[in-house]
């Protein structure tokens, strides 16, 4: 169907998904030494959905996150130094140290920020979409969201309408088998959330989302199809978490077992596309070596710099709550 | 009232939310109505009749019945370039929506250390007298006014309904605008042509030297007629529409009470964590020397709203229950 | 599938479509004369609906109703006396008089309530179900609601979750083709809200809802197959209320026409019925023109009733806010 | 504190949450525990740890994310017969659900003119100081208590957190039970057993001749290091636990003004629209005469709960805060 993507696409999706893992790892990290205060959501393991999707978009494209957001925010064009400034609540972060990672954003790129509260996205990516069409521009708005959040009325309101009014708007599910410490089992009676795409009038794609091309392409598909003005599409992504619900570690609960972990692992969207890239000798080992070492460099100074930022003076405090240009 | 003073033309409430809308629409390219039952039905009380003949589906929407959505509409596309009036048929539904109010449209700005801004105006209507029951009747402006980063406006008449629309569209926050059914049919003298009624101004809307009545939406009109009544026991009554909740307009209540040293407080909402607890307190803080007499309030009793019109009648605060109070207040 | 109903069952149809009938036109015609307040929401076209599932029900099976909630209630067991009275805003109404139309219930037949929040009903119904399975008791609850209420973030959850624990709750979409003034097709992108049943991992059956024996029979089987544990159904009812969203005359909006207002009346749930019933000699018109007379004569009697009760003495107003018992 | 006096033990607020839902379901069989992790992960903090093992699948239940689902499950379950404990892991979320909260659960009983009995129970978790940021750390226990039909607990302290649920549970009406994370590791003295705290009673919590702080919530412990503090300023400060917030406990907090004069009100909610305003209207209208100072207020201030640290710090009212307040408002 859709062709082969180039090597240049080839190269930025591996960049891009290097980027999220590498930047989770070193968040974590920083967690773990108490440097970063408040819940971390790490998005390691499913960084071929957001590199997939992302690969299509501009600027001017926007996507609504999840609590899981920094992944989404680098693949859409953040930058680490903000991006960690934020996570150290500090100044010079993305949301000035006010909204941490909960709530990371920068509408320059189009994010329109994670999210707290769990299908809390959708409708705002669905009313950017509506924006699209009515400012008649050919963008498109992602809403992301989880199998758990799959349960919130919110989504089905925002699908609904989407389909309804064809926006340009993919409600790209990242199906990572669990909410929180409750499997999928125990959540929906369903295996499939695309299944829920028929009963709003819109496509129902899943992916396997450990598959950086597969996401890309079903991805590209449904884009293609909103810009062109016919409407949503439901992209369910199969994917896992490596992290634990919160943070790395998290509470130590025995919710899934090792084998399962170990048997996504095998799985890993970054392994196995680095094994293709080297084996169909797109890069060479090291090339991909170096992607890291570049990206590791970038994030020590982005950690540097959010070190050495200073705290929000405590007079901001009341900044931003309300714009003043119109009141 | 004085900005109308030199206007001879009269129109209802509902009339005027119209021309309000449509001004607007006429002035902002990016401003839309989306709402249920907006367009082709033209609101369930009328107001926004026309409005899709003129400016066709693309800005004037009907939407499913489906709050969340289109609240979320009015988050996502104002902060991407619109400038949507969103309709919340009845006040009542809130609930069915408020994430949607509360932690997107209000905190969104703040969250993002100002890297959004969103131009959004809520319109919706409360307030009993209907028999409409419990969830078509409430005055739920105390859960908004607790909110900080929406302004929450709430125009008694027909006049400041329109010049408030258009003051909430023109600014560049969520600004949410409460029209109140027991306004609907009255007529006020509304200029023609934009205006706005500023944000954040209390209105007199009668003069008094020895008292002062602070008063919210529906109640203007009781606390007038009650001001009559008590100029025979002595009173000269002052009396105050908030009109702006949020923000809230204390310098005008306190520069009123520390003339007339004594007042009440009235809304329709419940009177327990209604506004006037609010308002009691700043009047006491910012005023404790002035005061002769404590600060009385009047609000709906501690019930749901009720059917039965005879027990509707008896829950709505009215003129009757002000001037009581007042009297039992200030022991005459 | 479903054996033939036996006469008494069909007498029985015939009868609960004739008490909503003639209940909801005495009550259009109250309101119109002035007597009864607020807003009425009538349920004149869509008998067949209320009459084939409540026919299954025992007074401890139970129903959570929506703003058009009259019908329901009838075909529950309500009372004609208290309903009037209840409309009326009388003291000896089923509330007290504080309710009213859109809260009118009676938690002795089951009857959780009118409700006057679009989608207030099914996570109520859904509730109930629990309770039945938590209880040990074979009982069912039905989730009533409208083609517009299915756009409410409520339902989706509501069924999510009664699908989950396999509750027996039967959803009953009552598509009238309507939300208020709005269409179905200026409401959502499919034809049929059962397609989203699979959604759900719950069967979605479509039946014709001025078929009162095609709803009787759908209705069985999805009440035994949620009687013996095997979870919620979701039943889509194609129906047509005769006059308008509220009132009979309601605003005088056009927004459907005159036509298909007549096509839909020839199909008439009632009608049709009444003229099967006399055709196979099940009952004769004589024994049909009885059971209206006899209706409406307790009708006027209710009505009598209403109008010679009390309103609530003012002192009432704060009963009933709390629960004394356990405070 | 009173009630606990001759108790030797003590546990966390956490620990006391967990026996106090225990007690519950040991004593009631129609009580079951549902919410968002309550089960297999036993709350995300940890409080209802071993209740599944105890008490099986069948009463302690894991939900999907469906806040409104969870909602209409207490509600329907608890007019059928059942007594559900609903937990709804941060009051943050209330937004998602405030339909099912405020127009179904608080008014179905009146609706029904009495018709129906909800012997629900909801345990929450409110308040800040943990970074969580704008929707993870409010405060918006004026929502609630706005709203006839609701009883609303807001417990400080372990031994309260305990005996407010088991009273809540045993309650025939909703009860919210507004847990709070400032409180979730401190130890109290709670006694072994079943036991209530009394729904609408207020506690003094330190007694006090001529100063009164009312205090919600966390605010207590601010409030007994500010009370420590004043002592050196001549103020011998009496510290009231509003504890049960609806209904409110006016009697205990007018009695300790009557003896003291002057008084703060203080709670970590927003200032604005917050119950302070309830509490100040009430005892000036109460208690007026025996006023030599106004009633202050302490609150968080009109912003959203901002996540960087020492942003945080700030925003949270703290005895600092309460001192000063206190200190300017005496002029001393
Ligand atoms: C409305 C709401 N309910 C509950 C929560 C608590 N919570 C945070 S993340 C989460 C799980 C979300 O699961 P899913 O959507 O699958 O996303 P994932 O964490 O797996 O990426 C929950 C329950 C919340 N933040 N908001
Ligand atoms: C949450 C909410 N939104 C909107 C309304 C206003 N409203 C009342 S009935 C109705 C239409 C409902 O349509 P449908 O569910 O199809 O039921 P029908 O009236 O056709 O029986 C609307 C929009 C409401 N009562 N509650
Ligand atoms: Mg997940
Ligand atoms: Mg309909």
């Amino acid at each position: 169907m859709a062709k082969r993507p180039s090597n240049r696409v080839l190269q930025a999706l591996h960049l891009c998904m290097v980027r999220i893992r590498c930047f989770e790892e070193a968040a974590g990290k920083m967690m773990e030494n108490g440097k970063i205060p408040g819940a971390l959501h790490l998005y390691v393991g499913q960084e071929a959905v957001a590199a997939g999707i992302m690969q299509h978009l501009s600027d001017e494209d926007q996507i609504a996150s999840t609590h899981r957001g920094h992944g989404h925010l680098v693949a859409k064009g953040g930058d680490f130094k903000p991006m960690f400034a934020e996570l150290y609540g500090r100044a010079t972060g993305y949301c000035k140290g006010k909204g941490g990672s909960m709530h990371i954003s920068n509408m320059e790129v189009g994010m329109l920020g994670a999210n707290g509260i769990v299908g809390g996205g959708p409708p705002i990516a669905m009313g950017a979409a509506f924006s699209n069409k009515f400012r008649k521009t050919k963008n498109v708005a992602i809403a992301f969201f989880g199998d758990g959040a799959s349960n919130e009325g919110s989504v089905h309101e925002a699908a609904n309408m989407a389909a309804l009014y064809k926006l340009p708007c993919i409600f790209v599910c990242e199906n990572n088998g669990y909410g929180e410490y409750t499997s999928q089992a125990n959540h929906q009676a369903v295996q499939d959330v695309a299944d829920r795409a028929a009963g709003y009038g819109m496509p129902g794609v899943v992916v396997d989302g450990m598959d950086v091309i597969a996401v890309y392409e079903a991805a590209g598909e449904a884009i293609e199809r909103a810009r062109k003005g016919d409407g949503p599409t439901l992209l369910e992504c199969k994917t896992y978490r490596y992290f634990d619900h919160v943070g790395v570690r998290g509470m130590g609960l025995s919710y899934r077992s090792d084998e399962e972990l170990e048997s996504w692992k095998k799985r890993d969207a970054i392994n196995t596309f680095e094994k293709s890239l080297v084996d169909f000798e797109i890069v060479t080992q090291k090339k991909i070596d170096a992607v890291y070492k570049k990206v590791n460099s970038e994030i020590e100074k982005a950690i540097e710099f959010a070190e050495q930022s200073p705290y929000p003076d405590p007079s901001a405090l009341l900044d931003n709550v309300y714009s003043e240009e119109g009141a | 009232m004085p900005e109308a003073e030199n206007q001879e033309r009269t129109l209802t409430y509902v009339a005027s939310i119209n021309e309000g809308v449509r001004e607007v629409l006429l002035e902002q390219d990016n401003a839309f109505v989306a709402g249920e039952d907006v367009a082709q039905a033209g609101g369930v009380f009328g107001h926004y009749g026309g409005l899709l003949a003129e400016f066709g589906p693309e800005r004037i929407i009907d939407t499913p019945i489906s709050e969340k959505a289109l609240f979320g509409l009015g988050v996502g596309a104002s902060a991407t370039g619109c400038r949507p009036i969103i309709d919340l048929m009845f006040m009542d539904f809130m609930g069915v929506c408020m994430d949607e109010i509360a932690n997107q449209m209000a905190k969104m700005r703040f969250m993002f250390g100002g890297g959004a801004t969103l131009p959004v105006t809520v319109l919706t209507m409360s307030g009993g007298g209907m028999s409409m029951a419990a969830q078509h009747s409430q005055c739920l402006e105390a859960w908004l006014a607790h909110l900080p980063g929406l302004k929450v406006l709430m125009p008694t008449d027909a006049h400041d309904a329109k010049g408030m629309i258009i003051a909430a569209a023109r600014d560049d926050n969520p600004v949410f605008v409460i029209l109140n059914k027991a306004s609907l049919g009255r007529k006020a003298a509304v200029p023609e042509g934009a205006y706005e009624v500023k944000i954040g101004k209390a209105k007199v809307v009668r003069e008094g030297s020895n008292f002062t009545i602070v008063t919210i939406g529906s109640m203007v009109y009781e606390a007038l007629v009650a001001a009559d009544q008590l100029a025979d026991s002595g009173l000269d009554v002052e009396v105050i529409d908030v009109r702006s909740i949020q923000p809230f307009d204390s310098e005008t209540v306190i520069d009123s009470i520390k003339k007339t040293h004594r007042g009440l407080v009235a809304h329709e909402a419940v009177q327990f964590g209604g506004l006037g607890g609010e308002i009691v307190a700043q009047i006491q803080e910012q005023a404790f020397d002035y005061l002769d007499a404590p600060i009385a309030r009047i609000g709906a009793p501690f019930c749901p709203v009720p059917f039965s019109p005879p027990l509707e009648k008896v829950y709505l605060p009215n003129a009757e229950d002000i001037v009581s109070k007042i009297k039992g207040t200030l022991g005459i």
